[in-house]
């Protein structure tokens, strides 16, 4: 489904991808994965077409994307959540959630994945009138992720999903990852929260200063040593 | 793509260096105002310090045509002392500091030994500065504040009547003809002042109100306001409080119109509305306001609706204007000007040359009398080089003309007081 | 006791990112602060540093209270801080950075230069010293985050995520730089991802969750506390 | 008595076209996050365009304010994609001049077309008044006063009940997360630049029958628009509606009560206090200092 | 580095030679005015650049000090005979006192913010310098009367106020030179750079910003002491005005803010450029400066760093490539 061919990627004079590739397959939960600063964040950036490569090719479904704007990106079925969940705080969370059915691919239905969300986040529904920045964290967790499905997405990229949240609701959260990926869509995890992430992942890669560490199996990568040097310095 | 950006930038200015170099070599032949100079004989090139940009340069650009179309008039008419053409040297200033380095620029760049403007006092005080400490003879046709001929300078001689002297004309309009028009007692009148803020406004009120006190009149409001104000209601309220007889205002153009806009929509009359020169002089003020600016008086440069045996030479010029600029003329400014070059031109005429000392010792015995220039003021300099029979003239908006009303001598018409209510005015 | 922390809390609006969290650090000591990403500890250090006022306790330095100083002020009484996120000033040189930092106990700009080249040899960064600081490479900008500080002289340090970004050999030879510094008299705080180097350096680790202390002890006994192991890498953990 | 609600009713309708003028600063300020120091020049262009559809085919200004709101439009869309564009992630300083640079070229523009003739309309209307009491009511006044009223709902309504107005306050608040909705952040850009340049384009085609117009109308009103802005609260189109009409009250009272000659000082005190003590702005609707690199 | 080093007091040195010597060969008095105006809007704009440049405090409110030293100085002298050199004492002490004022709330304020206050501040005190008749003439502004003197500072001939112009710039160079390499200098970069990273490096950054000003707003109340005599005539609309407060920032801005001679670079092309521009195009009037501003937009969005560090860079890379030891030659070839 997407296919990244050696990406390299600078900030300024600073290289922060080298020569990364990745892979997608269609309905998969991948985990891309790595310390701070690995280049995890500006990887799926560039995938989204916020940061433009200086070298390298995206695919998704066969077509280039790396040169394209952030919002034909969109329209074609990637969706991000950012990291930081970035709400629009002074909007309500239906504003939200209509924000973020704003492509015309989403806009077509918009009922039906408003219903979605709904069902797998009840409590966004009850306070759908609320603005989203008075929200807790874990519900504001929820209205990015609920936000980001609005976009009616193939392929869905979330950015540290568990960032700063009490573990009984990280534990919320993945299981709503395990029910969009039975709804067929395509996921994404950028995470620190390895074992959880793993324990749902089918595959996973690993960044290391901006270079691809290690790739395989969810299971395999779980137990190679080479994931606890990359997140551990081991 | 940034470096290339900022090597063209670079390149740019550099270009953009060379290309003014090469165009102020051009500059000395474009910037004679009068090209028709050129034919034959010498020429005698004089510096014009007038602001053409900026905020000030409607007017600027009106009193120049005035001294522009006297130059053309004469140089048909054969030129100066045997032949001699007449050039005149635009020099641009938007402001002061702009016409000291104009004034700068003129003496020692071109030659020239003698300088005009300038409309404005601040630009004719920089650069009268300038001609003097230079030994160049700086001749003002137009600004009116005093300190530019107070300061007793050698070089410095002005044609055009002053503040002071406007506030002369204005109180004397106000003590022959208010009380019997209005039926009330001279010291009884109730006169307020409004002014804007700015040099000329402060200037000609201080004179006024200076005036008034001599003359133990009654003034009993004196409002300053911002000419760049959107809003001039607080100023009618105040004056609404006042409840006078005569309003005396010295305004700029936009803020004469909203003046009398914003009196009419909040219903302020008075019965003598006094304007001085500046905005309730300009064609504009009255084509803004139709019908309501009619009756409004007006102290200032002559007008043309004026006693032509008063003023001859009034007709031609204003021939030539309409035949040179496809207008009529837009103000007194220009006619103002055109009288005080003709004067300067005859000087030089009886001169020679542009020698500054022999300008200066001629102008100082040069004697013209009323009624003889266009302007129908007479020409005698004082030793400090006022001319002291410049006087304004006071007019009445008339169905879209100015007409004269005061003095006598210059009148056409008997000034129609008190003033309509607004309602009233057709 | 160099340092005391007595009840520190800061809310934020209406979010309460420090809580209640008291600690004390030893002269010369190493002390490490761990915690899930957002769980405080850059606020901590902001509270110390006097980035932001506290909205209630007490910070203690060498005995005196400087609870809400001016971080300028806590800065010459002492305390040196790096950001996570580096803040160079870019547009001037590697050694003008630090050199600015060296102007904190010396006037005279020799002395500020040549101390600031001490510091940048200290750092292994001297062969960059006449670039812009802008052009450096994140590992770079981190070091000379550490060298702008060091160049204060401060007793109390602390580091926030230094090794963040930096390859393995590059964080080897940063810690036995740390160690050095801590040989030499000054007091480390250091927040850090990297488990195996909080481990390494640290005398003593805190544990940060939430805003709140949930542990504090040797490497040895943080890393086997069931809580810190559940907060940290998530609660299904059997770690290898 | 009545004096005093003729100053206040003086104030509010003047209050009416500073709210007009500064709305659309104020729109461009919340989303494209630049001072736009030609925005004076704008207006200025919008009073020119309305003298001449009046002078030379007899259009009377509130009738061809349609036309010149869709040329102020499309002039604005030229403006930011030509110079504001390629100048978003250059420094404050950059901005600023190159805003002031395109204001110094649009002023000697226009006075080298159109000279620096005071212009004005002359319409039957233009002085009429309605009167309560004795309280005089400017008719031209109380329309552009009432227009700005309509212009300030319209703008809350467009940016709050329809998705491009939400996606306009999207982008103001987050802009990446915009981007990454499928929002083409540019051309909201564009759009709020445009929509800014036609709110102050209106304001022109209704100030022309009270006010005359030459080149450099514009620096009259733009430090004022700054002080509504910042008054308002930046972003808030309700904001610089109140603040519009307290700067108007301000400079009223301030004439009657202290001088007119120091009106204008008056409201830039209160200018600097509020910069000072609620930079967010009095009435900031949410967007706060934060947003716009304040704090 | 060394050796560089003296080869570029050597270049300065024969710069300043040639400015003592220059009113021997220049005896055109448009020249002269020209080159003084240069020297003193390179001053005045160099007074700007410690606060805006280095300190990174973008002020648009630079005329008041300007302003208020004329002011200062000019009163004492007509109103009390006092010699505009003690003058400039009081001028000092007047503009600083104000910079204080000012500074104190308006530091608070970050980026476009300070620059709006700026603006704020100086329209009010145009609109009190106007208002206030009684002290400062209002708009009638104050007329000198030309008695020439050593003690009045004022000269019949050019020669005295260009060596007057020239000592007060090289005596801003060299506080800036002073400034940009010591404590002080390195203080205000870091506050310009980062605020942030400055306060941790225990830099009281308010404190700092003030001193800046204080420099700044002395050095500014200077220039304007000698405007008041070079002129003799100072009214409010010209001396606290926005327009040239913002040619004041334009000058460093384009020649380059926060170098020690950016603010010359800038001034020695645009001041010449302003006169020849409206010599070259007085026949249609606004054309100069349409194009000055198109020249503006287009130079600041292209080279926002300004033309000496952009030379700078290029030769520093040019030379770079040839032999290492001509690196920074760039800044002693551009500032002539």
């Amino acid at each position: 489904m997407l296919k990244c061919e050696s990406m390299n990627l600078f900030y300024g004079e600073v290289q922060a991808l080298w020569d990364v590739n990745l892979e997608v397959k269609e309905g998969e939960i991948v985990a891309l994965l790595g310390a701070n600063a690995a280049g995890k964040s500006t990887t799926i950036n560039a995938i989204s077409g916020l940061e433009k490569l200086s070298s390298g090719k995206i695919l998704f479904e066969g077509t280039e994307i790396q040169k394209k704007d952030p919002h034909e990106i969109v329209e074609m079925g990637i969706v991000q959540v950012p990291e930081g969940r970035k709400l629009f705080s002074y909007m309500t969370i239906e504003e939200n959630l209509e924000l973020g059915a704003y492509s015309k691919r989403a806009r077509a239905n918009f009922k039906q994945n408003l219903e979605t969300v709904f069902e797998l986040f009840p409590i966004l529904k009850e306070r759908r009138k609320q603005l989203a920045g008075s929200m807790s964290g874990g519900q504001q967790q929820m209205c990015a992720v609920a936000r980001g499905l609005m976009g009616n997405p193939k392929f869905l990229m979330i950015d540290e999903l568990s960032l700063g949240l009490a573990p009984l609701v990280v534990k919320q959260l993945f299981e709503v990852l395990t029910q969009i990926s039975k709804r067929g869509i395509t996921i994404l995890l950028v995470e620190q929260n390895v074992k959880q992430s793993l324990a749902i992942a089918n595959s996973a890669f690993v960044l290391k200063n901006g270079r691809l560490a290690l790739s395989g199996k969810a299971s395999e990568v779980a137990n190679d040593p080479t994931l606890h040097q990359a997140y551990l310095g081991k | 793509m940034r470096k290339v950006k900022s090597v063209l930038a670079l390149v740019l200015v550099i270009m953009l260096v060379f290309l003014s170099g090469c165009g102020s070599g051009g500059s000395q032949s474009a910037s004679g105002g009068s090209q028709s100079a050129s034919g034959g004989g010498e020429t005698l090139k004089i510096g014009a310090i007038y602001p053409f940009t900026g905020g000030a340069a409607l007017l600027g650009d009106e009193s120049f045509r005035g001294a522009e179309l006297a130059v053309k008039l004469r140089n048909q008419k054969g030129g100066v002392a045997g032949g001699k053409k007449i050039e005149l040297s635009k020099a641009d200033s938007p402001d002061a500091n702009a016409a000291q380095s104009q004034a700068n620029r003129l003496i020692s760049q071109e030659n020239i030994q003698l300088i005009i403007g300038s409309y404005s006092s601040a630009l004719s005080m920089a650069a009268s500065e300038v001609a003097e400490r230079n030994g160049v003879v700086y001749w003002e046709l137009g600004a009116i504040s005093d300190p530019i001929t107070d300061r007793g300078y050698k070089y410095v001689f002005r044609t055009n009547p002053t503040s002071s002297q406007f506030a002369q004309s204005e109180i004397g309009f106000i003590k022959e003809v208010v009380p019997a028009k209005l039926g009330k007692n001279l010291t009884d009148l109730k006169i307020a002042l409004v002014h804007e803020d700015s040099l000329y406004g402060t200037t000609v009120a201080g004179f006024i109100e200076k005036y008034a006190k001599e003359e133990k009149l009654n003034v009993v409001t004196n409002q300053a306001y911002n000419m760049n104000s959107v809003d001039l209601s607080s100023v009618i309220l105040n004056l609404k409080k006042a409840q006078p007889d005569v309003v005396i205002a010295v305004s700029y153009l936009n803020d004469a119109i909203l003046l009398t806009r914003q009196s009419k929509e909040l219903g302020f009359d008075v019965p003598v509305f006094i304007g001085s020169g500046g905005g309730h002089t300009m064609t504009d003020f009255q084509k803004a306001l139709g019908a309501d600016a009619n009756g409004i008086l007006n102290a200032d440069f002559p007008q043309y609706e004026i006693n032509k045996s008063f003023t001859p030479g009034l007709d031609e010029f204003v021939k030539l204007y309409q035949d040179t600029y496809g207008t009529a003329p837009r103000s007194g400014h220009s006619v103002t000007n055109f009288m005080g070059m003709n004067v300067l031109l005859n000087i030089i005429d009886q001169v020679g040359s542009l020698d500054p000392d022999k300008i200066q010792a001629a102008a100082r015995s040069y004697k013209l009398e009323p009624g003889k220039s266009e302007t129908g003021w007479g020409v005698e300099f004082n030793d400090k080089g006022q001319n002291k029979l410049g006087k304004a003239y006071v007019t009445q908006w008339t169905d879209g003309k100015l007409v004269t009303v005061w003095p006598k001598e210059a009148a056409v018409q008997e000034p129609k007081l008190p003033l309509l209510k607004w309602s009233e005015r057709k | 006791m160099i340092l005391q922390i007595n009840s520190a809390r800061k809310d934020f609006g209406g979010v309460t990112a420090v809580n209640n969290v008291s600690f004390d650090v030893k002269q010369q000591e190493i002390v490490g602060i761990i915690g899930p990403n957002g769980a405080g500890k850059t606020t901590l250090f902001n509270l110390i540093s006097g980035a932001l006022p506290l909205s209630a306790g007490k910070i203690i330095f060498k005995g005196e209270d400087i609870t809400n100083q001016k971080p300028d002020l806590i800065c010459k009484k002492g305390v040196g801080r790096t950001f996570q996120e580096v803040k160079p000033f870019g547009n001037i040189s590697v050694l003008e950075n630090v050199q600015t930092g060296a102007y904190n106990r010396l006037s005279r700009r020799k002395e500020a230069r040549e101390f600031a080249e001490h510091v940048l040899e200290k750092v292994r960064l001297i062969h960059r010293k006449d670039v812009t600081a802008k052009s450096l490479t994140i590992a770079d900008k981190k070091r000379l985050e550490v060298a702008r500080a060091l160049a204060t002289k401060p007793e109390l340090l602390l580091l926030d995520e230094v090794m963040a970004g930096l390859n393995t050999s590059e964080i080897q030879e940063i810690i036995p730089l740390i160690r050095s510094l801590a040989e030499e008299g000054i007091t480390l705080i250091v927040i850090e991802h990297i488990m195996e180097v909080i481990i390494q350096l640290s005398h003593r680790v805190i544990v940060i969750q939430h805003g709140e202390k949930i542990a504090e002890g040797t490497p040895t006994e943080v890393i086997n506390n069931k809580r810190v192991i559940e907060a940290y890498l998530g609660e299904e953990i059997t770690i290898a | 008595m009545g004096e005093i609600i003729q100053v206040l009713i003086s104030g509010i309708l003047v209050g009416g076209i500073y709210a007009l003028i500064s709305m659309g600063l104020n729109l461009i300020l919340g989303v494209v996050r630049i001072i736009n120091f030609a925005h004076g020049e704008f207006l200025m262009l919008a009073m020119y365009l309305s003298f001449f559809l009046y002078s030379v085919w007899g259009l009377d200004p509130y009738v061809s304010a349609l036309l010149v709101v869709l040329i102020l439009f499309v002039f604005g869309l030229f403006i930011q994609r030509i110079i504001i564009q390629p100048i978003l992630n250059t420094s404050a300083t950059v901005k600023i001049f190159v805003t002031l640079g395109l204001s110094i070229a649009l002023q000697n523009f226009a006075l080298m077309l159109w000279r620096a003739d005071f212009r004005s309309v002359h319409t039957a209307y233009q002085t009429a008044v309605i009167n309560v009491g004795t309280v005089a009511v400017s008719i031209p006044r109380l329309i552009a006063f009432i227009v700005a009223i309509i212009v300030a709902l319209g703008m809350y309504l467009f940016l709050n009940k329809t998705l491009v107005g939400k996606a306009i306050r999207a982008v103001a608040m987050e802009k990446r997360a915009a981007a990454l909705m499928g929002i083409n952040v540019k051309r909201i850009y564009l759009l709020a630049f445009a929509i800014g340049s036609a709110i102050v384009g209106l304001a022109g085609a209704l100030l022309i029958p009270i006010y005359y117009v030459f080149p450099t109308v514009g620096t009259l009103f733009v430090l004022i628009s700054f002080v509504v802005v910042v008054l308002g609260g930046m972003g808030s189109m309700l904001g610089a509606f109140l603040g519009g009409i307290i700067i108007g009250l301000v400079e009223a009272i301030a004439g009657v009560v202290i001088a007119p000659g120091l009106k204008e000082a008056v409201y830039f005190i209160i200018f600097i206090l509020v910069l000072l003590f609620r930079p967010s702005g009095l009435f900031s609707l949410g967007k706060g200092s934060e947003e716009v690199g304040l704090k | 580095m060394r050796g560089l080093l003296s080869k570029k007091s050597i270049f300065l040195f024969i710069l300043l030679i040639a400015a003592f010597a220059l009113p021997n060969f220049l005896k055109n008095k448009f020249y002269m005015n020209i080159v003084i105006m240069v020297i003193f809007y390179a001053a005045l704009s160099g007074s700007w650049n410690i606060l805006a440049g280095y300190a990174g405090q973008l002020s648009l409110g630079h005329s008041i000090f300007f302003g208020l030293g004329a002011y200062t100085s000019t009163l004492l002298l007509v109103k009390m005979g006092v010699s505009p050199w003690l003058g400039i004492i009081a001028a000092l002490i007047m503009s600083m006192a104000v910079g204080a004022l000012i500074g104190y709330p308006a530091f608070r304020l970050k980026g476009p913010f300070f620059t709006l206050a700026t603006l704020a501040f100086s329209e009010v005190i145009r609109y009190i310098a106007s208002f206030w008749k009684e002290l400062t003439n209002g708009a009638m502004g104050i007329n000198i009367p030309f008695k020439p003197g050593l003690a009045t500072m004022m000269f019949r001939t050019k020669e005295p106020y260009y060596f007057i112009a020239l000592g007060m710039l090289l005596l801003i160079i060299l506080i800036t030179f002073f400034i940009d390499r010591s404590k002080m200098g390195s203080y205000f970069i870091a506050i310009r750079e980062n605020e942030d990273a400055a306060e941790v490096l225990g830099i009281p950054i308010t404190r700092y910003k003030m001193y800046s000003m204080l420099i700044s707003s002395g050095l500014a109340a200077l220039t304007g002491v000698f405007y008041a005599q070079y002129i003799l005539f100072i009214e409010p609309e010209a001396v606290f005005n926005i327009n040239f407060s913002s040619q004041i920032a334009l000058m460093s801005i384009i020649g380059g803010m926060g170098t020690i001679f950016g603010p010359i670079v800038g001034a020695v092309l645009l001041v010449p450029l302003n006169e020849i521009m409206r010599s070259a195009f007085s026949s249609l009037n606004g054309l100069n400066f349409f194009i000055y501003g198109i020249v503006l937009i287009i130079v600041v969005s292209w080279m926002p760093n300004g033309i000496l560090p952009t030379i700078t860079n290029q030769v520093k890379k040019r030379g770079l490539k040839v032999s290492t030891d001509r690196k920074g030659a760039g800044k002693i070839d551009t500032a002539n």
